[in-house]
């Protein structure tokens, strides 16, 4: 029928593969989506918190490093940037090591999850399961395309589609069909294939001693829920090198966060202000640069909000400000409360003492985590994060009352010395991490290992090719 | 390799498919009419019925990127509100008219609507914005409204409301209705669908 | 012309006297006005935590008892109600005492200013000093008529106005002139009369020693300015009974709190809320039925909204729950942390080891009295009391952290033992109130006393007549 005729109007310039990664060859077709998403390597604007400039966070706030040690977040943490970096930045990060041979560690194939449209290809070409029980390593020359078409859309069709297991299981666990979902909630729900808390499972029945990628939310979405879900399955990312704390992070719970808010209260998605509509040259589309809405107040926030854009800005910036006053008092009492305990167990505390405080402990920091983790969340929803952050601050002045009774017990009454962690080298060191031995050896990766299997995804992508439309019409 | 559409329609047959799709419209009223609360629902809510036609989609796809989306669709700003009989004898009229026009492909490109189409519009308009607009306690809030409100329509000032400043048939390249995806239709790959099965 | 015309379309039938206080009178000319003003009276509206009803507070929450221990609200108090109780109410409060004589207190005078018409009346005709310097006592003969309409506007135009000096002084100390509100302020200022943050200042100039209405407002609105207000004139209400601590309350800083809310920043008003457009056999009018506007969200919120009452009425919920949730936990670690210094004063603590103790308490429990005390304020603004229990909830925090330490040093490093107040009467018991006696000496109050004054009044008001307008049209 005519519509149809309509929908393809455009002339398609090549055929797209189901599992085209290549977002060059999706650009082809669709040429102002992919420049607006080549966009996203612009790095140039920074705002109170957010931007796409990458943001140092251990540099800007040294008490995170004490409060991961032990744990690779210490090395290394930036507020992310554009999508475009995505692949780039994970070769960069002190986190994922620095292999020499394809079977070394320290990470496995699932930390590529949410990097790039290979992923869903290299899942369909060799099963899920199977693509998460390999190294990182061996899959730096299979996933090389940064965040892009094949990761939201049918080739087909252009519809929205989820590629990620996770997204779709965890719906199932919580005894949903992501296929009954509306459109306007699929255009979030592609965001949630990554922007949301997730964990390694190691006991996936028929998948045991894979780092299956898990988002823990079969008890609902809440901070307690899903603190409450890693408590009854006993999990733990990481035991906190001075407290011992058996600890929780959590990892960018954006999505989780937004659905608590106002906006995703009425109906407003992810795409609404991070892909808003655009017009450019007569032509009307959407906006791929994802970013910061607050570079582009005009077409986002305008749309339904009539005030002007400084004050559009300022409400922005109050509820992060607001937040952030919390968060930072929050993390202070949390440093000292790990300090103490690591006081404690010094003079000698027994686990049996240390049982209940190191739980407090652990509870306290997830709460901080929750809020801290997700760069948007004071905004998206400043409410829940005021309250998740005064549940936070109870739990660990419980630790903290809990902690200073048993050092008494132990012979000290008395305020413990805080070390110096006004700088980020300054903390890293009394953690005791050797900076420049990790950047050393990254420098070796980047310089030796790096390229090479950098070639071998070259050679391998030379084969694939592009193929033409041959026009059936005049 | 040839890129076969499978749902392009034969060379000449699309002046039958209109003709049916418009007698479809006609007696869809009729048949809808008879049940009364869904006719309500199916005008009121499902914005579909307009993008059937390719001509409406750049305003499908405005007002879908607009603030109302949540609150409103086609048919609350194009069809008058005040009675039921009203609404249906407007949109039958106006079903026609499209088909007609639509039928001969006699459509400009940049479509704009008719005086008797503003008239509506800006009644509904006032039908949700009354208070805002009207009131003069509500001034403070709004203080550009008392003087302009009335002489005007409404969206000589709210450009933006709701299919966004630029208007007309060829400012949507591809011309892609965001297709929705609360059909039978899967949102997931295949090979994925398999997977999960498996499980 | 038409407009000046329409105006005076209606005849007034009586002529209102400068200070008229009886809203009676005023009712001639203003029927609607005045019949939906009369509707305050009814109490049969209850949400999830406000309404009409009369809601005993001490009961439903007795930590409060604690937290006052030592202040008349331990007593007695409750969540208001409309404002045609308002002169009742104050009689029947525990709070106000039972006077025999009308040079007996414990109240002042200023406790009226609040309470209705016949105060800007008593201070025109007396002067606002010597008004404030009177007992409570001698004013219940004086002040009869409950809030009402002398209090907001002007009778030879019905504008509104500012009747309250306490307000006015408030403006002149931040260097503003409220003269030069706009007409949308003033729908705000009138309520700021009363709904405010208030203490009695007895050193204030020309005036010392009399009980003189303050806002502390000097350095700002928000919880640490006037925090910083007080002390830095080294203010303090009471003297905490078990703590010993320095104590400041917050009453109902409603317009403080409500002016950092978005709907203050988006030029909402309070009377856009609370009193709207009504329109009655074909008339307009501003809804006098001054309410919570969950009884009536169709003129209220839906004005501005389009959504559902349902959905309107979860969001206010919603947001109240979060605040009350962190708000019980601050009040839980404040109780503890009166008991812990009672403890210690008991074990021989010093006042200088209790000094820094004792400030902690006073900031702790003056943050979470300023979201406490305003019954709207977790509407009104989420965000900002988000914020201010979590900065009580790290002070106090703080305070118990120095007093385990000190008892410890006192030679008791254990839990402190709590008290049980789990009910109103059980906590009043533990801070040692006669209730049986303080309700009677009330009731002897209420059938003796208060029955004579009364009649005084009776007696007065019987000789102010009313002024008919004799017609000078057709
Ligand atoms: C396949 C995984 C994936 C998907 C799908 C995804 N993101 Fe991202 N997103 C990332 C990663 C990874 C980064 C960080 C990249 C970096 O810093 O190297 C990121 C960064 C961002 C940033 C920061 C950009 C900046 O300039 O600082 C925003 C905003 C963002 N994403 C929003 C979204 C929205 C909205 C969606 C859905 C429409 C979405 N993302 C879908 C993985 C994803
Ligand atoms: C469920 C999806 C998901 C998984 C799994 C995941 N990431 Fe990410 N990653 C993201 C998102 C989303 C961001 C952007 C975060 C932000 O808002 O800044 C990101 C950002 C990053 C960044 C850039 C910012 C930074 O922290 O320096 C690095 C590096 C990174 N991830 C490494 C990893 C590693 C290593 C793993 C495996 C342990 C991993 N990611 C697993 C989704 C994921
Ligand atoms: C993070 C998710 C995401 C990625 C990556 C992505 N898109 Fe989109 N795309 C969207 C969303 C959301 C929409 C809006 C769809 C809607 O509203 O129905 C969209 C819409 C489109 C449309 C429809 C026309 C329009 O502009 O609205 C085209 C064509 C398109 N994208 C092409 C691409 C191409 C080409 C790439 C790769 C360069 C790409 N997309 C990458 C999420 C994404
Ligand atoms: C698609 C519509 C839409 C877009 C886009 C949008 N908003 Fe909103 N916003 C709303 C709605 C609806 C509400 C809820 C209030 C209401 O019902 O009027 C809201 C509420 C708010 C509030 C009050 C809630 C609070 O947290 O205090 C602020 C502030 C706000 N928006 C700012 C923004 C900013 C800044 C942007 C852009 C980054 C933005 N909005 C984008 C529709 C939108
Ligand atoms: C109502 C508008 C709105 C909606 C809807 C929205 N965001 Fe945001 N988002 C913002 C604003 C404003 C910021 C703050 C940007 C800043 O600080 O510069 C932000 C920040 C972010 C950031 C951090 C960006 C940075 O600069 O590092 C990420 C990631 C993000 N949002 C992802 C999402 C995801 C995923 C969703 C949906 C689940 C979503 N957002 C929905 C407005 C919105
Ligand atoms: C909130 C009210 C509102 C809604 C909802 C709405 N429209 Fe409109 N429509 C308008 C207004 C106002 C104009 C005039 C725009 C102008 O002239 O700037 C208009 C114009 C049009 C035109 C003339 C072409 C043009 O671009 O000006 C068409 C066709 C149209 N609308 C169809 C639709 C369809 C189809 C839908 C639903 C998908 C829809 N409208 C939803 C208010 C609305
Ligand atoms: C059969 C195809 C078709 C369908 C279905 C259709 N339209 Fe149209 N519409 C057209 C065409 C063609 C025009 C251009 C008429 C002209 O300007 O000559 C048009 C013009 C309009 C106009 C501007 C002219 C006027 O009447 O003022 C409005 C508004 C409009 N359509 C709204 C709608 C709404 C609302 C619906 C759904 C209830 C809808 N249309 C369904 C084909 C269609
Ligand atoms: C069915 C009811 C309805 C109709 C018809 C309607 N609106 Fe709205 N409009 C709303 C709702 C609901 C909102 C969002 C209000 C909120 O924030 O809660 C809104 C918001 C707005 C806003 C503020 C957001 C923005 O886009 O700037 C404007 C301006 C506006 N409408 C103008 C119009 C105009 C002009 C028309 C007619 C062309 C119109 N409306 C028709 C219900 C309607
Ligand atoms: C002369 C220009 C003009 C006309 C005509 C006009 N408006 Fe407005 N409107 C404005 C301006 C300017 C604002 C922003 C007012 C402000 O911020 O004080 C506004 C604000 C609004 C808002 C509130 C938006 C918000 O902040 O949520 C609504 C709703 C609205 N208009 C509806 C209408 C309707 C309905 C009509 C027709 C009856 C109309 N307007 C006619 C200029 C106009
Ligand atoms: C600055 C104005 C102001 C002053 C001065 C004032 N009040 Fe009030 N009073 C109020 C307001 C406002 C309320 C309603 C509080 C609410 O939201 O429930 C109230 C409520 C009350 C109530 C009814 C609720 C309850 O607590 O049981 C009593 C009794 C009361 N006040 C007694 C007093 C006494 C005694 C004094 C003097 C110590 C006093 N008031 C001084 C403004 C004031
Ligand atoms: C002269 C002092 C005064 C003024 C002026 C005043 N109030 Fe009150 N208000 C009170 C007092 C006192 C009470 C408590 C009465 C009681 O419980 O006995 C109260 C109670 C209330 C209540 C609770 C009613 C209920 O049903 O629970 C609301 C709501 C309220 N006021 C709002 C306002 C608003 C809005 C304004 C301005 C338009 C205002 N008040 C002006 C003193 C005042
Ligand atoms: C707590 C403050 C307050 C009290 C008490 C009060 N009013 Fe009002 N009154 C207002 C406000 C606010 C308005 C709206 C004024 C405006 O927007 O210009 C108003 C408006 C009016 C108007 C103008 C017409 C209208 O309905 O909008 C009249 C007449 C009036 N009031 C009479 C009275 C009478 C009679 C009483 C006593 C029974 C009274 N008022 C008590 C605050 C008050
Ligand atoms: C005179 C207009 C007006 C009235 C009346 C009004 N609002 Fe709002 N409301 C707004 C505006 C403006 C915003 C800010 C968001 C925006 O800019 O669209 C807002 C924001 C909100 C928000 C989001 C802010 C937040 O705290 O998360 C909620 C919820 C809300 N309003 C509920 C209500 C309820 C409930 C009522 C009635 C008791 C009400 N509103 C009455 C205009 C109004
Ligand atoms: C946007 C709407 C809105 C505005 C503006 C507003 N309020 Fe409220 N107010 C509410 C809502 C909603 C509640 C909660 C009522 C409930 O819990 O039943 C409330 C509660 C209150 C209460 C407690 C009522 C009770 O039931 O005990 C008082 C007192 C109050 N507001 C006074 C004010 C004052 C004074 C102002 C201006 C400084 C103001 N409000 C502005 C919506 C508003
Ligand atoms: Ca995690
Ligand atoms: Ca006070």
């Amino acid at each position: 029928n005519r519509k149809s005729e309509a929908k393809y109007k455009y002339v398609p310039s090549v055929v797209i593969g189901k599992n085209e990664p290549r977002n060059e060859e999706w650009g082809k077709n669709y040429p102002r989506e992919y420049q607006s998403y080549m966009q996203t390597a612009d790095t140039s604007f920074r705002s109170y918190q957010g931007g796409s400039a990458m943001v140092d966070m251990l540099e800007e706030d040294p008490r995170m490093v004490l409060l991961w040690a032990g744990y690779a977040f210490s090395k290394d943490y930036n507020q992310g940037r554009g999508h475009f970096y995505a692949i780039d930045d994970l070769h960069n990060s002190l986190r994922s090591g620095a292999p020499e041979n394809k079977e070394d560690g320290p990470m496995p194939a699932t930390c590529w999850a949410c990097k790039g449209p290979d992923v869903p290809r290299l899942m369909d070409e060799h099963g899920v399961g199977e693509f998460y029980a390999g190294t990182w390593a061996e899959n730096v020359s299979e996933v090389v395309n940064p965040i892009g078409c094949a990761d939201c859309h049918d080739p087909n069709n252009m519809k929205l589609r989820i590629t990620r297991p996770a997204l779709v299981e965890a719906f199932q666990a919580m005894g949903k069909d992501i296929n009954k979902s509306t459109h306007q909630e699929m255009r979030s729900l592609v965001c949630a294939q990554c922007h949301v808390e997730y964990y390694f499972n190691k006991n996936k029945p028929g998948h045991e001693g894979t780092n299956y990628l898990t988002f823990p939310w079969e008890n609902g979405f809440a901070v307690e829920d899903m603190e409450k879900y890693y408590d009854d399955i006993g999990f733990s990312d990481w035991t906190h090198a001075i407290s011992k704390a058996p600890m929780l992070k959590a990892q960018h719970p954006d999505y989780e966060i937004f659905l608590t808010g106002v906006h995703a209260d009425r109906g407003v998605s992810c795409a609404d202000c991070h892909m808003p509509y655009k017009s450019e040259g007569g032509q009307k589309f959407t906006d791929h640069h994802l970013q910061s809405p607050l570079n582009n107040v005009a077409n986002s926030c305008q749309v339904c909000h009539r005030e002007e854009t400084a004050k559009l800005i300022a409400n922005v910036y109050e509820r992060q400000q607001k937040s952030n006053e919390n968060r930072i008092k929050l993390e202070d009492v949390l440093v000292k409360a790990h300090i103490e305990a690591g006081k404690a167990w010094e003079l000698g505390a027994t686990e049996e003492q240390m049982k209940d405080i190191l739980m407090s402990i652990r509870h306290a920091q997830w709460r901080w985590d929750y809020t801290a983790a997700s760069h948007g969340g004071s905004f998206h929803s400043p409410v829940e994060i005021g309250r998740v952050l005064g549940s936070g601050l109870a739990e660990a002045q419980e630790a903290r009352v809990m902690l200073v009774r048993l050092l008494a017990t132990l012979g000290h009454n008395e305020p413990v010395a805080m070390p110096d962690i006004s700088t980020k080298a300054k903390a890293q060191k009394y953690i005791g991490l050797d900076m420049d031995q990790l950047r050393q050896d990254k420098e070796k990766f980047k310089s030796n290992t790096l390229p090479k299997w950098l070639e071998e995804a070259k050679a391998r992508e030379a084969k694939m090719g592009s193929d033409k439309v041959v026009s059936t019409k005049k | 390799m040839k890129f076969n559409f499978k749902i392009l329609p034969e060379k000449g047959s699309s002046w039958r498919t209109f003709a049916v799709f418009a007698i479809a419209v006609v007696m869809g009223m009729g048949f809808f009419l008879m049940r009364e609360a869904e006719v309500v629902s199916y005008l009121s809510d499902n914005p579909q019925a307009c993008v059937n036609c390719h001509v409406m989609t750049p305003v499908y796809n405005s007002w879908m990127h607009s603030s109302h989306r949540e609150w409103v669709s086609c048919n609350g700003c194009h069809v008058p509100q005040d009675n039921i009989f009203n609404s249906y004898y407007f949109k039958a009229k106006d079903g026609l008219y499209h088909s007609a026009v639509f039928t001969a492909r006699a459509e400009p490109d940049v479509i704009t609507m008719r005086e008797a189409s503003e008239e509506v519009v800006q009644n509904n308009c006032i039908r949700c914005h009354i208070q805002q607009v009207t009131e003069v306690k509500y001034d403070g809030w709004l203080d550009n409204h008392r003087e302009n409100r009335t002489e005007r329509a409404c969206w000589s000032c709210h450009q933006e409301v709701p299919h966004g400043r630029i208007h007309g048939l060829s400012t949507v390249k591809y011309n892609i209705a965001p297709l929705p995806t609360d059909l039978d239709e899967m949102v997931i790959p295949e090979w994925l669908a398999k997977e999960i099965e498996a499980q």
